[in-house]
């Protein structure tokens, strides 16, 4: 009797019921049985990129509920491959870029934009983006963002050749392909158009059309001094001014709110202390955030000197950047890699750690409270607030 | 699922579906052997290495005492034959998948006792299907695993069969029945 | 000068020569510069299933040389999503059989099998397994098994109906698919066939056409008693003759040097030992090797209990299983999973530890000859010796 | 390698394989500025966790006392700017890509200080390609690294560019030359 059949009958054994209250035994649960998420995500909620490095190929969105220190980790999108990621809060959609093989490692290349429900985390849609030129990098935000009230989206390319291709997320559809030599990262500006950062220091301004060609575009000359004072790839905004910080602490603005962006002759820094060796620099992946003030969060290195600017940072310090005054420093109580600050009623600072822990702060008091642990994800470098 | 062993499939979703499930057991009952001795605690983790260590989680208990112990760590009662990165600890509960996957419809079942009533509850382990390995909390306990010969009895299979995708999340681990009628 | 002149020229320090000797500088070193194995690997190599769990749909084989403690590592070959694999001594060639989707989780499935040249570990074809049924599962030999000395390749299936596709590795097709209901592994058998063990204890043996299709069928009722001797799936090879290992100790034969496997009515068993708690038992992942002699390696836990036997375990015995009498028993130090005998001319026990470790002892004297550190691979899980 | 923007290809594979490494370095070195200084002794490791820890590797150093130190450390000085896994630990060597795998044609390039001559090189990072995460030796070191406005001079980067497969194995540190003509 070669059948299934057998097998499982086998696995069912005789058992003598011990001495027990005869309760009425368990119910059966009902499966199949899938979770699902709430459509708009909670302000303690954060879509935290795992970038993953013993696999790279399978990296992964952790959507991560900073409030609940037994279960934190939400559920998993997949982020393949230096991948990059948007949440619209409006159309309650995630949207993921990724590139894939067709023999996992080899074979033909696929770039694509795969969009989420919130709620089930289903594919919604693909678009699939030609010529296998996104840019593949370690994480930024400034790789693929949203422009056109987040009806379209702007995808970073990189072959070394530098370029934007414009996608239109509601018509599901690639609209132009922009080339930008010289230039990275994506900064929104206005209703349609970007900014970026050039090779010579330069920030370029573009507003885009109603085809995604451009409209115009303008350059600022002299915006970054890139030997003497190179900023990090990764503003914070407050409304839609990015602070950009540098290597060594300055911070320099930029008002994106119009159609051109607008550098902003206010700057400030995140101010000296003693105890550093050789001097205390902003040092990690993401080191920049603000609060719902307009504080800037800035995640500090106490080992500052050159080449220390990814080392993660020990304490986070606060500033008012239009005072251009430190109001406190934040110990971590070790080193912290990437930092970021929630919108909630009572703002938290979220932090990862190299060995993968989350740790969430008061950001106003500075006080811990509470670990997430090692529990999201292995490698969680990218932390993205819900709202 | 053009594919299914027809008879296999109808035979293990009717079980892991409690549908007929009282008519199922009693049949399967009858031929039952009686071989293995469930033991009445959970023993150790398997030889299976942490993945990225942390900070001891929180406990998650059930609010039901006759539901006892902590469904994150391995040695909750009901995965005494689990394979597998525990749900629970993914975005899914004890018997209910992340957001984003799909359960399978066929699946390996153990026989576990629960300790708080001593009862021997038929657990049906699906897994959930179309996202990559969760990484947190896994687990391999193996009371009444048998070998690949008795694919219902054995969890080194993915069950990711019958699913849109066999790309493996994680393991629930879901109360089907009561292992005999006499055990009431 | 937005250009990428300026980013390489700015690279360029000006640096000033402290005092030190005038040697000539370093020579510049040729690139492209891409290594390669020798054609034919040596005794002490292996091929390490890297199970990866914290991504299986990104598995590796690793090729690990135990001779080399400083870097074991030799190289990594793609081992997608529950792979299998099989090294061909005579035509240089690894071949995998793996899964890949589309969208690397998502979409349209393939299976396949590559074929790696040994020395470059380039891919050199590819056969595509049709109907997305190739048997997903941990890791063991017996689902990927060559015949008809090595022209051939079998493949396990399991959907959960069980088959066996029969795979022309030299013609790059597949010849035939065998329905094989409630039956499990693949060893095989004379120069064209094979055995494969059943629900209901038998074992069958099947005899294959040179069309790949089923010529001859014999079962052997009650080859094993699953309920109270369940063996464990993969055997130690002696010659051509199987020694299957139960989860209580006891050893049983299979002649499969003929065309129709032949069970040996020769039984032995590992021994009882005091110091266990209950009992010492057989448990880990790849519990039993055999070395040149016909000596069997049997990785015991002190543990032993229902369900202990993927526990791993702290010791191997060895026994002569023709004598019937276990000759001695060798302490690992520690809990290890899987283990092998290579055959070097001074044997050497291999075993791989739950963090990944990986130690090498000496077979005959069962003293640890170096420590290879977890320096292979995330979850090494099979290890199979190139010769 | 449609794509390419020809002039950065040439340009960068020109000084990657060391063809005309005199003459554009030369060319090169005239528009330096001199802005970063390299540090004598290697920095500690960035914040990245070690892949599966282990015991220590015994050190792997080169057979020429001019070129010191061991190859599988992230100490080693050759790795003043790197990021990645060190392809020495991974089945290459510190110049030479794993079997299996496509050495990048382009690339980023650091200036480190060799301490046992004082000179400073000209490194450059190849990443090898079609082969995934090596996952042993993670490294990151950033002298000299810049924002990605700089490609040349930034490490975030994936340079698998201009392979058949961008996936990304390791990254090695080959010596294509000294940084100026007078450090000799």
């Amino acid at each position: 009797m070669r059948t299934t059949l057998s097998s499982l009958a086998l696995l069912l054994v005789s058992t003598t019921a011990p001495a027990f209250a005869k309760s009425a035994p368990l119910p059966e649960e009902a499966i199949p049985s899938v979770a699902t998420l709430p459509a708009d995500y909670p302000a303690s909620w954060l879509l935290v990129h795992d970038f993953h490095f013993n696999a790279l190929l399978d990296g992964r969105i952790a959507i991560v509920d900073t409030q609940n220190e037994k279960l934190p980790l939400k559920a998993q999108v997949r982020a393949a491959q230096f991948a990059n990621y948007l949440l619209s809060r409006g159309k309650r959609e995630i949207y993921t870029a990724e590139t894939f093989y067709s023999r996992l490692t080899r074979g033909e290349r696929t770039d694509a934009i795969t969009i989420w429900d919130t709620a089930t985390l289903e594919p919604k849609g693909e678009i699939v983006l030609p010529g296998g030129k996104r840019q593949l990098s370690v994480s930024y935000t400034g790789l693929f963002q949203f422009t056109n009230r987040e009806k379209w989206a702007l995808v970073a390319n990189f072959t070394p050749a530098q370029s934007i291709t414009v996608v239109d997320l509601d018509g599901r559809k690639v609209l132009n392909e922009i080339d930008l030599p010289g230039c990275a990262q994506i900064y929104p500006t206005g209703d349609r158009g970007f900014a970026s950062l050039c090779a010579d220091g330069s920030l370029i301004s573009m507003t885009l059309d109603d085809k995604g060609a451009v409209a115009s575009s303008k350059t600022f000359e002299g915006f970054q001094d890139i030997d003497r004072q190179p900023l990090f790839g990764m503003p914070a905004l407050v409304g839609k001014t990015a602070w950009f910080v540098s290597y060594y602490g300055q911070l320099q603005a930029v008002d994106l709110s119009g159609a051109v962006a607008k550098p902003l002759p206010a700057k400030a820094s995140v101010g000296t202390a003693e105890g550093g060796a050789p001097e205390w620099r902003p040092g990690g992946w993401q080191v920049i955030a603000s609060d719902a003030k307009g504080l800037l969060y800035v995640l500090m290195s106490p080992n500052g000197r050159e080449g220390s600017h990814k080392d993660g940072g020990t304490e986070v310090w606060v500033v008012d950047p239009v005072a251009n005054k430190r109001l406190r420093r934040i110990d971590l109580g070790g080193l912290a890699g990437s930092i970021t600050v929630t919108r909630e009623a009572a703002p938290r600072l979220v932090v990862s750690r190299p060995d993968a822990k989350v740790d969430v702060f008061d950001a106003q008091s500075g006080q811990l409270v509470r670990h997430l642990g090692a529990n999201v994800g292995a490698n969680p470098i990218l932390l993205v607030p819900a709202q | 699922m053009a594919d299914f062993d027809r008879w296999t499939e109808k035979l293990s979703r009717g079980l892991a579906r409690g549908t007929s499930r009282r008519s199922s057991l009693a049949w399967l009952g009858a031929l039952a052997t009686g071989a293995a001795v469930i033991p009445a605690l959970p023993v150790a983790r398997a030889a299976t290495p942490a993945p990225s260590g942390g900070d001891k989680r929180p406990p998650v208990m059930s609010s039901n005492p006759q539901d006892p112990g902590d469904a994150t760590t391995c040695e909750y009662w009901r995965y005494c034959a689990i394979d597998g990165f525990l749900c629970t600890c993914c975005g899914g509960t004890v018997n209910t998948c992340p957001p984003g996957t799909e359960m399978s419809p066929i699946t390996w079942i153990g026989t576990c006792t629960n300790p708080a009533d001593g009862r021997a509850y038929v657990i049906s382990y699906n897994d959930c299907c179309g996202v990559s390995s969760c990484g947190q909390c896994l687990c391999n306990r193996n009371e009444g695993d048998r070998p690949q010969v008795r694919p219902q009895a054995n969890n080194d299979y993915n069950w990711c069969l019958g699913t849109q995708s066999s790309i493996y999340n994680c393991s629930v681990a879901a109360i089907v029945g009561v292992a005999l009628e006499d055990a009431k």
